[in-house]
């Protein structure tokens, strides 16, 4: 691409469709306008319809200050996305499915922050994890983009099932599922005894989504999704899902000792470990993830607060990063697009070739490094009022803070003079400015960090005041001004500043004191979760070894073991009773063949040839008959005598074709063990099944069904063998179920004697 | 078996097994016997007719497939339960006609085709084995 | 019109008849076998109706009176059962049409299949424990004819596995059946429940339940008892193996389920204590096994394993709630599990093999079959709004609301590593470049009357995750007819 | 009477496991065919043994004349029998299958343990031709 003229470019400028489905995000905005100065006044819109009233889950949806604010950011970042994608994406074989991925995701999106109803809300929330899965796995033939997207849904997967078990111990415990309702409860909330494990699974939820450290990997890893996509969801809508869920539940579990101090502290590690490793990659698309992991951690850090102050500065730098982070995401895909690549090495003196481009940067990296004029600067101003306003380890928050925007000042000016500025590497020559779709998002985004940072009163008054009026009791006012006076946090910009330029002036030596530091790190997350999966995959497939081995006589043991074991544990302990065997009465011929019948079977089990083992079976069937006729029981003598004639005479047929039987026990030891093994197991079974049919009959038995079939089998049913009549009349169904399962043993049976075997079936 | 005696007296023997039974199918509903101890008898009749002079005399002298017969019995059982839908009673349900020399119903039928499904089903596997 | 509650097990016997006969026709035979399995659905869903309008149905089959005869009682569970049971049985049937062989109906597919449909409704109605056994055999026998239909290279040493482990199941079962019987004098399932409560010797009850736990545990593959299923499902061509996968272990489970609700409730703190480990290890033995494996049918296998826990979970916890989500679970998951083999099958159309490693591509070229599989396999892991979503969510929930927190953990993670497996199926066969060299450009097409079946379960799976709510109130009704046996025990006692 | 009889039916029971786990399938047969033994001699059991008559009316009454043997666990025991002659029937025959297909019948041998078969080692999916 880089060698082709511009002018016989084979690939289509842009996809018609993808362009104008930047309608829906475009009227999308235009309603939450018409709605904006009536919410921004206070107002509070509702909608609420059934859809699974059994478990307290509505499509209840609610438009306050708050869900504008984050309504109006997705809509508008989707609508320069879809623009910019239109572009961006054209030619790709698969664009149609991405813009409507694109546009599911923006709708989930929405539905996270308009939903009023914590169980819709995580129903969509994870809608936006499958949507991301797929979205960052978009281009699926590189090995790296699959890896990345199966560790974002993993990850993220693992986050939604913490806040579902969050959402259902809430649940659980009796609370409504209604968000505005939730906060009624606080008091409740906060001193039930399941607290503390609602707290971590809501806050394990929203830091996997939001990327806070340890669960941040993904975060950097997920940028092989295309870049709008990085745009859209890495850096404006997705991951702030996580900051959404926190403000929203600011009211209702927040404030306590336990959120402060976590919150702090997880932000706090969270910002600064982003801020040091955005020094170090060479790739843009890298280096401005890790500044969203910033940008995040320093959001978690301030909703740790409970001041007006610091939830402020977070609502602030909320709008802050998302303008110019999504702005520099789609600024660098113009770069990668027409370049090729985003490695920094490669680039340089792009202004001369995309001088819109290097003015939208221009804007939102000097809005991202703060300096006055800019939004950035406004953001930084109320960041350290609110970091100093904190109630927990104010200094702590300022610290990081301060190092955190120090080193975003650094990462800005990289982004910013690198690719930009210096000499035109040879192989640029011929790099052109992007078509207009894919330069109307930065710039537009990049004048707004202007517009914003020249009038703060307007941006606060009419969105930042609402945002946090919505998620904060206290109705204290905030302003937003150009220029709050000589004070500390003033004082602090300028150390930012000043630090910023000395960290980018000594930037190789940091980086790599950073990476040999990095390297140094004895347990990382990735690297836990790397060999977690290769140790689950070990694990699995030892457990698989182990359980399904393929021995037909193991499986077998394993059952026998598990009856013996269930079974005899149980009842054993209860079985000493029948060992005072009543004494014997009734015919003694009947002792006599149990005598017989027992012997015949230690012939089979012992046979070491197959006509000993047949000829007692047939001893067994025979005895076993006539056990039947002298306790009164002619019919199924008759019929064992004759099963066990047919039964004979088939084995003998087909046994004459078998080889003849293996010794059962082999020479050898663990074959012997093996047989002691079977012995001691079936000798458990046997003593079970003795003890329980002993114990059963020594209770007296309820006649009552068979009294029945003696009293109607003549008069009901015309027969006078009562056995018969059951059979045909009385449960008849049995019956009809038994034959079948003969036609069924006949059909299969068949067929599988008939079936040509060993050669394979002709084409 | 080579031994015209022994030919000879299996010939009897088979016969006299067959007769036997449709004796205990007979006699089933009321004394010891019926469908299925007359088809296992009649099986085993069959099966030494088989043993003895080969599948074909079998199938000759049963005339009908055994699969068929197998089918036609559980057809015939299952059929049986039917007519008692029409007299508005629960599947299976006996209908009986009495007259004052023999009562006959349904579940005779139900009976009978037990009978050919044991039998079909046990003379297929035969016939297909000694067919193999 | 109670008469007709015997139609779910006749007309599939009666079409198993015809389709006999017609087995040399295999046009017709698979015709006919569609005529039979809509016409098992319509008379499923009359019964449906029947018993959301009127409670219990029971039909005393030979008009015998309670408790001597043998009864058919239908409640929601049943009926629903057997609704499911058929709609799969349709889905399964067109889908055979196009892939059946020749010389697979000539083996009686057809007849075989429709002998198990029969057999399976049987073990859902009937209201006797022996009975119950009968189909338990019927459908065994079935199920052991379609396994040794045809086999390609060694098929059999496995079927002997399923074979032989499942008839030692069903002589437990006979064994268990026995020692009811001889305890109570009854083996009707409603006398039993009364019959039961007067037993004073406690050891002896618990013996006896446990054995008869062991034996539907087999069949229903609790863990340690499944090997019969990994061992010879995935042998199986792709709309058996949906048919088997989707409802042979669900008739086990459904088994455990009315006996440990209605028969064996007087001793919960043993026999559910048991049922709630059992069903916590066979869920994390299901995933663990699933994991390492590259084979479609094996991973899909291997994950039966792990959802008959979920469902075995929901009769432990055993609350109405818990019984609901079981249910649920159960109806998801025929119908996810099913349409997931289905697909296999139309991967291996399309790809040329059911391994992972060797095949790849398919979202490229095969984008319906791609939602075809991303459906039912996210339904599977539980996400929203699709079924299984709810299934999971409301097996935690009830979990929860019990305080069994470590087995709502347990849940949620397996079904974290159910979302693994099915993802890396999705990555493998679908993401992933193909790794053979032939020419792309020849994409095989897939025949419709394959991808309707697919279409239609996925399609069903996202109705039911839309409208959840009357799916819910049907399932906690259930559960509470479960929990509560009362109405069950008077409408089979009271009716002749 | 009936705990001589259970006492057999245990031993049996031993027996026929004993059989069944050997991991030979002929003996496997054997214990199958014993195990039923057992088991239909263990509803026999469970509906009490008694030295009467056997479950039949005489001609003239229409009720047993005296106390008769219980008839239900017979009727229960004959299905009994005739399934598992079903089920012998049909495992006798997969076994003979089997060996002419693998050439053994001891479940110990590879071609049982290696749970590989139907790996899809058969390409003949293309031959599949809609019917």
């Amino acid at each position: 691409m880089l060698l082709k003229p511009p002018e016989t470019e084979a690939v289509p400028d842009c996809c018609r469709g993808g362009l104008y489905s930047c309608l829906l995000p475009f009227g999308l905005f235009g309603l939450l306008c018409l709605a904006w100065p009536r919410v921004a006044g206070g107002a509070v819109f509702t909608a609420q319809w059934a859809w699974v009233p059994s478990l307290d889950l509505n499509l209840a949806f609610r438009l306050d200050g708050l869900s504008l604010l984050f309504g109006l950011i997705i809509t508008m970042t989707g609508f320069f996305v879809t623009i910019y994608a239109s572009s961006y994406m054209a030619g790709h074989p698969h664009n149609g499915r991405f813009f409507v991925f694109l546009h599911a995701f923006m709708t989930a999106m929405l539905g996270i922050v308009f939903a009023d109803n914590l169980l819709l809300m995580f129903i969509c929330w994870e809608a936006t994890t499958v949507l991301s899965f797929l979205l960052i796995g978009f281009d699926h033939e590189k090995a790296e983009a699959r890896e990345n997207a199966r560790q974002a849904l993993l990850v993220t997967g693992a986050g939604g099932l913490f806040l579902l078990m969050g959402i259902l111990l809430v649940k659980s415990a009796g609370f409504p599922m209604t968000l505005s309702l939730l906060g009624d409860s606080r008091d409740l909330i906060q001193t039930h005894a399941l607290y503390p494990a609602v707290f971590i699974c809501f806050l394990v939820g929203a830091m996997t989504k939001s990327g806070q450290v340890p669960f941040h990997f993904w975060l950097p890893n997920a940028m092989s999704a295309p870049t709008p996509i990085s745009a859209f969801l890495h850096a404006a809508t997705m991951v702030k899902a996580g900051i959404y869920l926190l403000m929203r539940l600011h009211p209702v579990l927040g404030g306590t000792t336990l959120w402060m101090s976590t919150l702090v502290l997880v932000g706090g590690t969270t910002a600064l470990w982003g801020a040091v490793q955005a020094l170090g990659p060479c790739d843009l698309k890298r280096i401005l993830a890790y500044t969203t992991l910033m940008a995040l951690g320093v959001l978690t850090l301030f909703l740790g607060g409970r001041t007006v102050m610091s939830l402020t500065a977070a609502t602030t730098f909320l709008m802050v990063h998302a303008l110019y982070k999504a702005a520099l995401f789609l600024a660098v895909g113009s770069i990668d697009h027409q370049t090729g690549t985003r490695d920094l090495n490669l680039l340089g003196g792009l202004m001369t070739r995309m001088p819109l481009t290097t003015l939208a940067v221009a804007g939102a990296t000097l809005s991202m490094a703060g300096f006055p004029l800019f939004f950035g600067f406004i953001g930084k101003e109320i960041m350290y009022a609110g970091a100093l306003a904190e109630e927990i380890w104010p200094l702590f928050a300022t610290g990081i803070t301060l190092s955190a925007n120090a080193l975003m000042t650094a990462v800005a000016a990289i982004i910013l003079i690198t690719p930009f500025f210096g000499p035109l590497p040879a192989h640029l020559k011929h790099t052109w400015e992007t078509p207009w779709t894919m330069r109307i998002g930065p710039a537009f985004m990049g004048l707004l960090g202007i517009v914003f940072g020249i009038m703060p009163e307007w941006v606060s008054k009419h969105l930042i005041q609402p945002a946090v009026f919505a998620f904060h009791p206290d109705r204290e006012e905030i302003r937003l001004f150009l220029f709050h006076g000589i004070n500390l946090p003033l004082l602090l910009s300028v150390v930012t500043l000043t630090s910023g330029a000395v960290i980018y002036w000594q930037k190789t030596r940091l980086r790599r004191g950073i990476g040999a530091a990095t390297e140094k790190l004895w347990v990382t997350t990735p690297g836990l979760y790397q060999s977690g999966l290769t140790r689950f995959l070990g694990t699995a497939a030892a457990v698989t070894r182990i359980l399904q081995n393929g021995s037909l006589s193991i499986y077998l043991s394993v059952i026998v073991l598990t009856l013996v074991l269930l079974t005899g544990s149980v009842w054993l302990p209860h079985a000493a009773d029948i060992v005072t065997v009543p004494a014997v009465t009734g015919p003694y011929i009947a002792v006599g063949l149990f005598v017989f019948v027992l012997g015949a079977a230690a012939v089979v089990v012992t046979a070491r040839h197959r006509l000993a083992a047949i000829g007692g079976l047939g001893g067994v069937g025979g005895g076993v008959a006539l056990i039947f006729l002298v306790f009164g029981a002619p019919d199924i003598a008759l019929t064992q005598l004759l099963v066990e004639t047919l039964t004979l005479i088939f084995v003998s047929l087909i046994l004459l074709r078998l080889p003849p039987m293996e010794p059962i026990i082999n020479p050898g030891t663990p074959s012997r063990m093996r047989t002691l093994r079977n012995a001691i197991l079936s000798a458990g079974a046997g003593l079970v099944v003795f003890t329980l049919i002993s114990g059963v009959v020594g209770h007296p038995l309820d006649r009552g069904q068979t009294t029945f079939f003696e009293t109607h089998s003549y008069l009901s049913a015309h027969g006078r063998n009562i056995v018969n009549v059951i059979l045909v009349d009385f449960r008849s169904l049995d019956t009809l179920g038994e034959i079948c399962v003969i036609v069924l043993a006949a059909w299969a049976g068949v067929h599988l004697i008939r079936r040509p075997f060993g050669q394979k079936r002709a084409p | 078996m080579k031994s015209v005696i022994l030919k000879t007296a299996t010939r009897l023997m088979i016969g006299l097994m067959l007769i036997f039974a449709v004796y205990v199918f007979l006699r089933g509903h009321h004394e010891p016997g019926g469908g299925f101890s007359a088809a296992l008898l009649a099986g085993t009749a069959f099966s030494l007719l088989a043993i003895t002079k080969g599948a074909d005399h079998v199938r000759k002298a049963i005339r009908i497939r055994p699969s068929f017969m197998a089918l036609s019995g559980l057809a015939l059982a299952a059929g049986a339960g039917l007519p008692a839908l029409f007299f508005g009673k629960p599947f299976l349900t006996g209908i009986w006609w009495q007259t004052e020399l023999f009562s006959a119903g349904t579940p005779l039928i139900f009976d009978s085709g037990v009978f050919l499904a044991v039998l079909g089903a046990i003379l297929s596997i035969l016939l297909a084995l000694e067919e193999n | 019109m109670t008469h007709l509650l015997i139609s779910p097990i006749l007309v599939p016997m009666a079409f198993a008849v015809i389709t006999w006969c017609f087995r040399h026709h295999d046009r017709h035979s698979g015709s006919a076998a569609i005529a039979g399995a809509l016409i098992h659905l319509a008379c499923a869903g009359w019964l449906l109706s029947a018993v959301m309008a009127d409670g219990v149905v029971v039909l005393w089959v030979g008009s015998w009176p309670s408790p001597a005869g043998i009864c058919l009682a239908a409640d929601l569970l049943s009926a629903v059962l057997v609704t499911v049971t058929s709609v799969l049985h349709v889905a399964v049937m067109i889908y055979a049409r196009a892939d059946t062989t020749r010389e697979q109906i000539r083996a009686g597919f057809h007849p075989f299949m429709q002998m198990l449909t029969a057999a399976i409704c049987g073990a859902f109605l009937t209201g006797d424990l022996f009975n119950l056994y009968v189909w338990f055999e019927v459908m065994l026998m079935a199920s052991f004819g379609i396994m040794v239909m045809d086999h390609p290279a060694a098929r059999l040493p496995n079927a002997v596995k399923y074979v032989t482990l499942n008839i030692v199941a069903t002589l437990f079962l006979l064994t268990g059946i026995g020692l009811v019987y001889g305890l109570t004098g009854t083996l009707n399932l409603a006398d039993l429940h009364d019959k039961i409560a007067l037993i004073e010797n406690d050891g002896l009850l618990a013996g006896t339940s446990l054995l008869l736990m062991t034996a539907f545990g087999i069949k229903s593959a609790l863990f340690p008892l499944f090997f019969w299923l990994p061992a010879a499902y995935h042998t199986l061509p792709p709309g058996v193996a949906a048919f088997f996968g989707g409802l042979l272990t669900k008739v086990g489970v459904y088994a455990l389920i009315r006996l440990f609700t209605l028969v064996f409730v007087t001793q919960p703190y043993i026999t559910h204590t048991i049922l709630m480990i059992a069903a916590g290890l066979t869920m994390l033995s299901g995933v663990l096994t699933a994991a390492s494996r590259m084979d479609i049918r094996r991973i899909l296998s291997f994950h039966i394993i792990s959802q008959v826990g979920y469902m075995a979970l929901g009769l432990a916890v055993f609350t109405p709630l818990a019984l609901a989500a079981a249910f649920i679970y159960m109806v998801h998951n025929i119908m996810a599990k099913a349409a997931l083999f289905l697909v296999g099958g139309l991967i291996r159309r399309a790809a040329g093999s059911f391994h992972l490693t060797r095949i790849g591509s398919l979202y490229k070229t095969h984008g319906l079959l791609s939602a075809g599989f991303f459906i039912p396999a996210f339904a599977l892991a539980g996400f929203p709004p699709l079924s299984g979503f709810w299934a999971k969510l409301l097996i935690i929930y009830a979990c929860l609301e019990t305080r069994h927190f470590g087995a709502a953990a347990l849940a949620a993670f397996v079904g974290l590593l159910t979302l693994f497996s099915m993802v890396k199926i999705w990555m493998e066969a679908f993401w992933k470049p193909s790794p053979q060299t032939q020419d792309v450009s020849e994409i095989r097409t897939l025949s419709p009357w394959m991808m309707g079946p697919v279409l239609g379960l996925c399609l069903m799976l996202v109705v039911m995750g839309l409208f959840i709510e009357p799916v819910f109130h049907l399932a906690l009704t259930a559960g509470e007819q479960l929990m509560d046996p009362a109405g069950y025990v008077a409408a089979v006692k009271g009716g002749k | 009477m009936e705990h001589l009889l259970a006492l057999t039916v245990g031993t049996l029971f031993s027996g026929a496991l004993f059989l069944m786990l050997s991991g030979e399938l002929v003996r496997f047969v054997f214990g199958f065919v014993l195990m039923g033994n057992a088991v239909n001699l263990l509803i026999f059991t469970a509906g009490r043994l008694s030295f009467v008559a056997p479950p039949l009316i005489g001609k003239t009454g229409t009720v047993p004349a005296g106390p008769v043997a219980n008839a239900l666990p017979q009727a229960l025991i004959l299905t009994a029998i005739v399934i598992g002659f079903a089920m012998t029937l049909f495992l006798l025959i997969l076994l003979y299958r089997t060996y002419a297909q693998t050439r053994t019948l001891n479940t110990r041998r590879t071609e049982f343990l290696s749970e590989s078969a139907g790996d899809d080692t058969d390409s003949d999916i293309r031959k599949k031709n809609p019917s």
